[in-house]
């Protein structure tokens, strides 16, 4: 919602990126989110990685559904097209704006409800598609928006505002990913911008489905004690497994790494991510331990973050390899080359007689 | 004794589906149509894989008209459960084929027809081995018995054979085989020619047989269509299989064996519509094909579109409503639910081809209308259009044709502008101009189906809310002056028939038939919704206009009544929603019993 | 000098959501409300949780007028981000009240109105601590001011407060204390009462104040409803809400904790309507409420409905459209898609409460008649309706009422049947008889989509599809028998206003002025669809009729135009689309602006 | 289709159920699917169990979608009632049926196009409602009905029968319901009877939502070579993991097992399943155990077969349990338990004065 613009004066002394840009040019417009919703911190985030990257501005897609989450994609870059689409949909606009220009970023904002609920034959078709796009879950535990029914990724035994309790078992983003083939799945909290941004950034460079689970608690309808996706609960039951350090490809590696601390795993364009696992048993590339142990933290009701899982090894194709598509965009093409012309039609017409 | 006639007879051919007469009811067609002279061809065929019965009729039509004629001269009986109606629906006089291999006798309870026995199974039995092998000689053979019987020219399917299996001859000549058998039984045990019988014309050429789906997906090949996606569902599904060969043969780059199209198997109908949104917003020709189930799962992004106006391209091959209905078979019920579509204050540019000729061109014009109008276009074919064979005259092309983006601001454009304002009425045609990501900062805007303001910012503000959709009104009245205008014929008499798509042909074999006994009646051919100022002189011009269309509710009577100024009196509904395509005989008696009737005075009926 | 306005004026209070004021709003209503003076309040808020505008008209009506006025006697500006608006909307020689802690220059720019500084803020600031506690009194603050103002009794208001915090004593203190504080200062600094004040007047007893998702809640306790199925969707969540917490109240075994209803959050609403009709298939009062993307979603599972005859019920709580539209604002935009939702032939019963009260009886009417007819029953209530506070007469219950179930077989029936079928037609009246599973194996049925003969039966066959597609129109005759009446007002006019739903309270008092201007005009209010004989008669006796309605398609014109015999010129649409309430001025201008034109004839305009 | 119904005259020496009724008892409507199309088997297993377990027909719902397996539903038991819905929708149609009588038996029938396209989050919700039905998957890799496109659980690499190949990978309904929790998971093959017929008695039985995926092959578009769902690839493929035998209440276990052979479960209404463990290392009662199984023997190209996991324990509550429902149908309680009167409305008016 844009009653208001922002003014968009930068400070001389703001930092630049390599195309000269300062964070401020990555904003969007002003949030109307409640004050303290976890979605903001996100929306700061995705600005802080966009700058990062030194993504252009009119090449980030934001795609989204509805819900407070979904409204989000005002918030950030407003150099890029926005498509605040229907409720759970997102993933198909998604997939039809990839298969026109495959050259642009595309990345997604959802909410639990529009992801897991009405949004999940979605969801789970475009990680089977491993459709190129950074989708990102605000996963509150609820519907903020219509005022904080349960979600989908409640957790047994959390609680209403209104006092009731779930008793079904939620559906965990994260594994759903796992099972259906994701390349890049990994879940962070709103709060933890440091580990944050450098999977945002990772997740708008990987090539094929990249999915960010965000805990991001809602102030409004699930912040109070009893809640697992309060503040409080979040910051407690909060493992991360796998830090993971973006590099792009234009830049060196900084930061010094102590031996066998870290690994590094090279994206299709060059770029870099650099694995610290926390845990030395923990191996990011192996699909099935990394389900193994999401789940085994869960049942202990801990939240296991950080880059979860990794294929950069570029095997699964994307949609385009799928597709055989051209590396020009399809919107890209002239007419020329799509049209068989007048002569070509006589030879079809003769099967026809 | 019948009378004689030459090139203008109905046969129908009755089987069971999944055993090859599929082969022997195209051979038979096209060797009529190989020979100059007009035919049509129609198929019923069950919502099933195998075993269930399939009717094909043949009409052949010295004077072009290819709708259904009502009556069946000839009846191929092979199927033995459906022969007791099969035997009724022959015309007295007519002629009924079966297989003798058993005895019928309730095959022989019509004095006033000629039964024709021939022991198709026997004679294949003996001829051929192996179980699988003689049941599709058999089904081949009674192509033979037809050919001596009508005296159609057996090189001529020999020849149209070796077309068909080109890379397999030894299947041209076991198919041979089993003609050459029912051929000769036949023309040793009863005298041929029939009394029907096919005589060569030259009245084909120039012209081609296909079906509506491949028609259309031809068109959406030679428009610039890029981006394909949908979930499959009869009758619908042979549009996006031939949108995808013709790609495949004509889209691949011979090197690189890319592709320069995307083909998507969507999830289900809200997918596909998505991803053709997803796609047009981004900038690429995109469209789906689907039916009515898929129409009434796509409600809410429809009306999306039509508020975010984002172009794209539907083609709704409409089966038989309500709900699952009858999928494979036809009817026009989907008029209202398409004009209407979605929640809210919506309403839809919807095209009406009435052939395959029309589908092909009017697939490229539904894509340089969606862009230049932003908004969804429907193009309503249905099941009879879209997967009988037609005749039609040559497709023809125009190389100088290049697609209309529509407003669509370039990268130099945008750098000349102080600001960019999605929703703003520039030209005074309610039609404002958009851009495309990836271009310039500049021109970023954000879509929403939520409230927004003309300069594309989110509101709840009465005002801003209304100056969108008024300006939505302004871009309708454009579009009535864009859309294809409505096809006429005869002109200053005061009845009036008024029609759209696939009812045509059987519309101008009635008017033939009126007209030759003395009815004055004009004609109108509706061709796109909104309808234009003609649709209204014609409406206004005539005393009483039947309303010819193929649903129960009168769905184009009602668009009619809602969408011009007629008088309701004016309309008179000829209502046929059998699920088969209606034939001319329904609308000569149709209205003949009208003016015949004392009261012939225009009535109110909605549903006649 | 304003004049004084005892008990007949508008408050307009302006303020940010999420802080509190809805509490000082509905304090301020219900105690004018308890002081026996007739009284509305309509709340119009955003589409998010916190932060933006929002609005809340409070009518005080001495004659029981409960629609807009369509002006502002006192505005309550405490939003400085709308003061601008705000200044604007107060009538000449009205008043505004502000909060004075922070100079506001702009405030002063009309000198044709009184301008009110209360230090809100300051003082609150003084007198509490802590940053929320201080932003909630200040809002509350202001109730107290008016209080003072217009002279309302603060007994009654410490009253209302006692009731609400009957479990949270110490808030009724403070809450008391900043009242006070607001009280105080008013009467000290102007002079009160202002010419607007409130008299007490016994015009309120036998009447209660609800919104009519509550009542409709209510209602669909009272018919029996057992299985509630929705997803969450503004503005139709408050009557699930309301459902689930008298079902908490009422229908739990106090014992066993053990609760006699299902209540199901559906992952979207597409599970929603497949819930509720699998739930009433099996013989269950069952239903779900929604709005207009909801309605889209459901487009598919309403045609199996239709055809396959399951009964259902959806409430529909319209909102702005088209698509997301503007979920917090109100508007009668999903008439034509409720109508004739889904693909193919189909038509829907739909009832149109037009206010809380009708909303509890029609809701037991809908169970009534979705079982009678074995048909979807849409209720098209709206945002106005369903989520403002209205004052009604009491609601009333006749304990005899028992639940009509339809035509359902019973084990003794089925067991005399030699044979059950599904679809035949036995009674004449289009509705066939149905049997429930679990009861015997004679009875069993197979519901399908697809085709069926009048027995259940698959089929593909035209006449036996046709069967039941005829029967469905009889049945539809049938239910245009049973659908509650229209209601007329005047006669012999003419002149008419036809209308529905919620449109109703604002044409009852443009009615009053006109026909005190000297204007006879009648009145029709169409309650249901299909429309019977009444509204046959009331278009044909009148010689022009106002269809006034809130959307911009005149959608109800549009189904009056189909589904009588109406000349379509003998009706005029005025069109209300903004999002806000129709207000009786609206219809007063509207009247009085076409009567006055030179061109007072009929004339056909679509989109006046 | 039931252009013919089927003669029902019993021979006397036929063997009678508990009930007296013989297996023609339980038959439905003549089939219309195509001459040895695997879901015919299915259907003939259905008639088994249900005469195994002397259902009363009349307490048999059947509930599907669209596609050849949903018509299915009208080729078995024709004395219950069924509900041939839309495509996709069916689990929502049984949700709402279940939730007005919870005293009936509901068998769901479903494609793989049916239950993993169109209508995968439907299907994924039932499960984690634990919703008390029996669901069959009739998985044939291909949209039948439609004519062979591919469906969600196509293989990578295998071939449609117009030759193009599957590039994208499955989605296994089997790990997906281990996934969200379901409490009785199985798959079988339509050939297998034995296997078969054992499953749907117990999956009848069981208390919540059951599972059974089972490969049916398609003879018209799947059965080709390079298909992995054809007949010869399943017989050759097909890994029997966890054999059970089911023993109603009302009977004695007869067969005699070998010591450490096979273990018991009782369901919720004293019943038995008698498991046989092919692999002494198999738990099928441990979820993440099997789920990892099941990949394992996926990754390799089979199908692991059998009772794969079951929850008989009853601590997931099924869907009336998390609802608090009484035991007395919904659709069966008087009005008079329903309406609280016009006394009652009295004191509900006093909150609204
Ligand atoms: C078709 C449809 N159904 C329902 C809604 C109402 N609705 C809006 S947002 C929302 C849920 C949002 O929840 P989530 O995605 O978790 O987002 P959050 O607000 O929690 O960030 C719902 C149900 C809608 N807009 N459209
Ligand atoms: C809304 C809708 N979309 C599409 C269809 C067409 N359709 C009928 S069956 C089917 C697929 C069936 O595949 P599956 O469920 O695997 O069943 P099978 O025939 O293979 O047993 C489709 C797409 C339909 N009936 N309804
Ligand atoms: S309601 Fe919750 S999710 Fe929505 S903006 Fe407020 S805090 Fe965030
Ligand atoms: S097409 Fe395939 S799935 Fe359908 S009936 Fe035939 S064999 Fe079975
Ligand atoms: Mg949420
Ligand atoms: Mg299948």
């Amino acid at each position: 919602m844009t009653f208001i613009t922002k003014p968009k004066v930068a400070h001389p002394s703001l930092p630049r990126n390599a195309l000269g840009c300062t964070r401020r040019d990555y904003e969007g417009a002003l949030s109307t989110l409640c004050a303290g919703c976890g979605h903001d911190s996100i929306t700061a985030a995705i600005v802080e990685a966009c700058w990062g990257l030194s993504l252009e501005p009119q090449n980030l897609v934001k795609l989204s559904g509805i819900g407070c989450s979904s409204k989000t994609t005002a918030y950030f870059v407003s150099g890029g097209h926005g498509f605040n689409s229907v409720h759970g949909r997102m993933p198909s606009i998604a997939t039809g704006a990839n298969a026109a220009n495959r050259r642009l970023s595309y990345i997604g904002v959802s909410g639990d409800g529009d992801t897991l609920s009405i949004g999940l034959g979605q969801f789970c078709h475009a990680i089977r598609r491993n459709l190129d796009m950074l989708y990102i879950i605000e996963n509150n535990g609820v519907y903020g928006l219509t005022k904080g029914q349960f979600s989908a990724s409640a957790d047994v035994g959390s609680k209403a505002k209104k006092g009731e309790t779930n008793l079904q078992p939620p559906i965990d983003p994260v594994l759903l990913a796992l099972d259906l083939g994701a390349t890049f799945v990994a879940r962070s909290f709103s709060g933890d911008k440091r580990q944050l941004v450098p999977l945002i950034e990772a997740g708008l460079r990987h090539r094929g489905f990249a999915l960010i689970d965000v805990l991001s608690p809602c102030v409004t309808f699930n912040d109070h004690e009893g809640s697992t996706k309060s503040y409080a609960y979040t910051r407690e039951h909060y493992e991360p497994a796998v830090l993971a350090d973006f590099v792009p490809r234009e830049r060196e590696i900084t930061a010094d790494y102590g031996a066998g601390e870290a690994s590094e795993v090279i994206l299709h364009d060059g770029s870099r991510i650099v694995l610290r696992k926390l845990d030395a048993d923990y191996d990011p590339g192996d699909r099935r331990a990394a389900a193994a142990r999401v789940q085994e933290r869960m049942s202990s009701g801990e939240y296991l973050t950080g880059l979860i899982y990794l294929d950069a090894s570029g095997e699964r194709p994307e949609f385009h390899q799928v597709s055989r598509t051209p590396e020009v965009p399809l919107n890209s093409l002239p007419y020329e080359a799509l049209t068989p012309g007048a002569k070509a039609l006589e030879k079809i017409l003769a099967r026809y007689r | 004794m019948t009378t004689r006639r030459v090139n203008d007879f109905t046969i129908k051919i009755a089987t069971v589906n999944g055993t090859g007469s599929a082969s022997a009811n195209t051979l038979l067609m096209k060797s009529i149509f190989r020979s100059g002279v007009p035919v049509m061809g129609k198929n019923f065929f069950p919502s099933n894989i195998q075993g269930l019965p399939t009717w094909y009729e043949i009409r052949v039509s010295r004077d072009g008209h290819v709708a259904r004629s009502g009556r069946v001269d000839l009846m191929v009986a092979l199927n033995p459960e459906t022969y007791a109606r099969d035997v009724k629906e022959v015309a007295s006089g007519g002629f009924l084929v079966y297989d003798s291999t058993w005895p019928r006798p309730a095959l022989l309870s019509r004095p006033d027809i000629t039964v024709i026995g021939v022991p198709l199974a026997q004679m294949c039995n003996e001829r051929f081995s192996g179980v699988r092998t003689r049941i599709l000689m058999k089904n081949i053979c009674y192509a033979g018995v037809l050919a001596a019987l009508l005296s159609l020219d057996l090189e001529r399917i020999r020849g149209l054979l070796a077309e068909t299996y080109a890379k397999k001859p030894a299947l041209v000549e076991s198919n041979m085989q089993a003609i050459q058998l029912g051929y000769d039984y036949a023309r040793q045990h009863f005298e041929c020619p029939l009394p029907l019988s096919v005589e060569p014309m030259d009245r084909t050429a120039g012209h081609i047989m296909i079906d509506g789906n491949t028609a259309a997906a031809l068109g959406c090949v030679y428009a610039g269509a890029t981006v394909a996606a949908w979930y499959p569902i009869t009758p619908s599904t042979s549009l996006m299989d031939a949108f995808k060969s013709f790609c495949d043969r004509l889209r691949v780059d011979p090197e690189t064996g890319l592709r320069r199209f995307a083909f998507i198997q969507a999830e289900d109908e809200l997918a596909a519509i998505g991803m053709v949104l997803g796609a047009s917003w981004n900038g690429a020709r995109s469209f789906t094909a689907t039916s009515g189930p898929g129409i009434s799962l796509m409600n809410e992004f429809l009306g999306l579109a039509y508020y975010a106006e984002v172009p794209a391209v539907i083609f709704d091959i409409q089966r038989v409503g309500p709900s699952t209905g009858m999928p494979t078979r036809t009817q026009q019920g989907d008029l209202m639910a398409c004009a209407y579509a979605s929640h809210g204050d919506t309403r839809h540019v919807c095209l009406y081809p009435a052939n395959p000729e029309e589908c092909f061109y009017m697939a490229r014009e539904a894509f340089d209308l969606a862009e230049r109008l932003q908004t969804p276009v429907m193009v309503l074919s249905d099941l009879d259009i879209g997967m009988n064979d037609w005749m039609c005259p040559d497709l023809e092309w125009d190389d100088a044709y290049r697609p209309d983006r529509g407003k669509v601001l370039g990268l130099e454009e945008i750098l000349k502008l102080e600001k960019f304002h999605r929703y703003v009425d520039k030209d005074g045609d309610g039609i404002p101009w958009r851009t495309l990501p990836g271009v310039h900062p500049k021109a970023a805007y954000f879509t929403r189906g939520s409230g927004h303001t003309q300069f594309g910012a989110y509101t709840e503000d009465s005002a801003d809310y209304q100056v969108v959709l008024d300006r939505l009104l302004r871009k309708w009245d454009t579009a009535k002056k864009r859309v294809p205008r409505p096809i006429a014929d005869g002109a200053g008499s005061e009845l009036g028939i008024v029609s759209l798509g696939s009812s045509d042909s059987a519309i101008r074999e009635a008017l033939a038939v009126l007209r030759g006994r003395g009815v004055a009646i004009d004609y109108l051919r509706v061709r796109a919704f909104p309808f234009g100022e003609e649709v209204e002189r014609f409406l206004a011009a005539h005393r009483l206009s039947f309303v010819v269309e193929q649903n129960r509710d009168a769905q184009l009577r009602s668009l009619l009544t809602l969408e011009t100024a007629v008088e309701k009196a004016k309309l008179r509904s000829l209502l046929h929603y059998s699920g088969l395509p209606v034939s001319s005989s329904f609308i000569v008696e149709g209205v003949l019993a009208e003016i015949a009737s004392p009261a012939a005075q225009p009535q109110d009926i909605a549903h006649a």
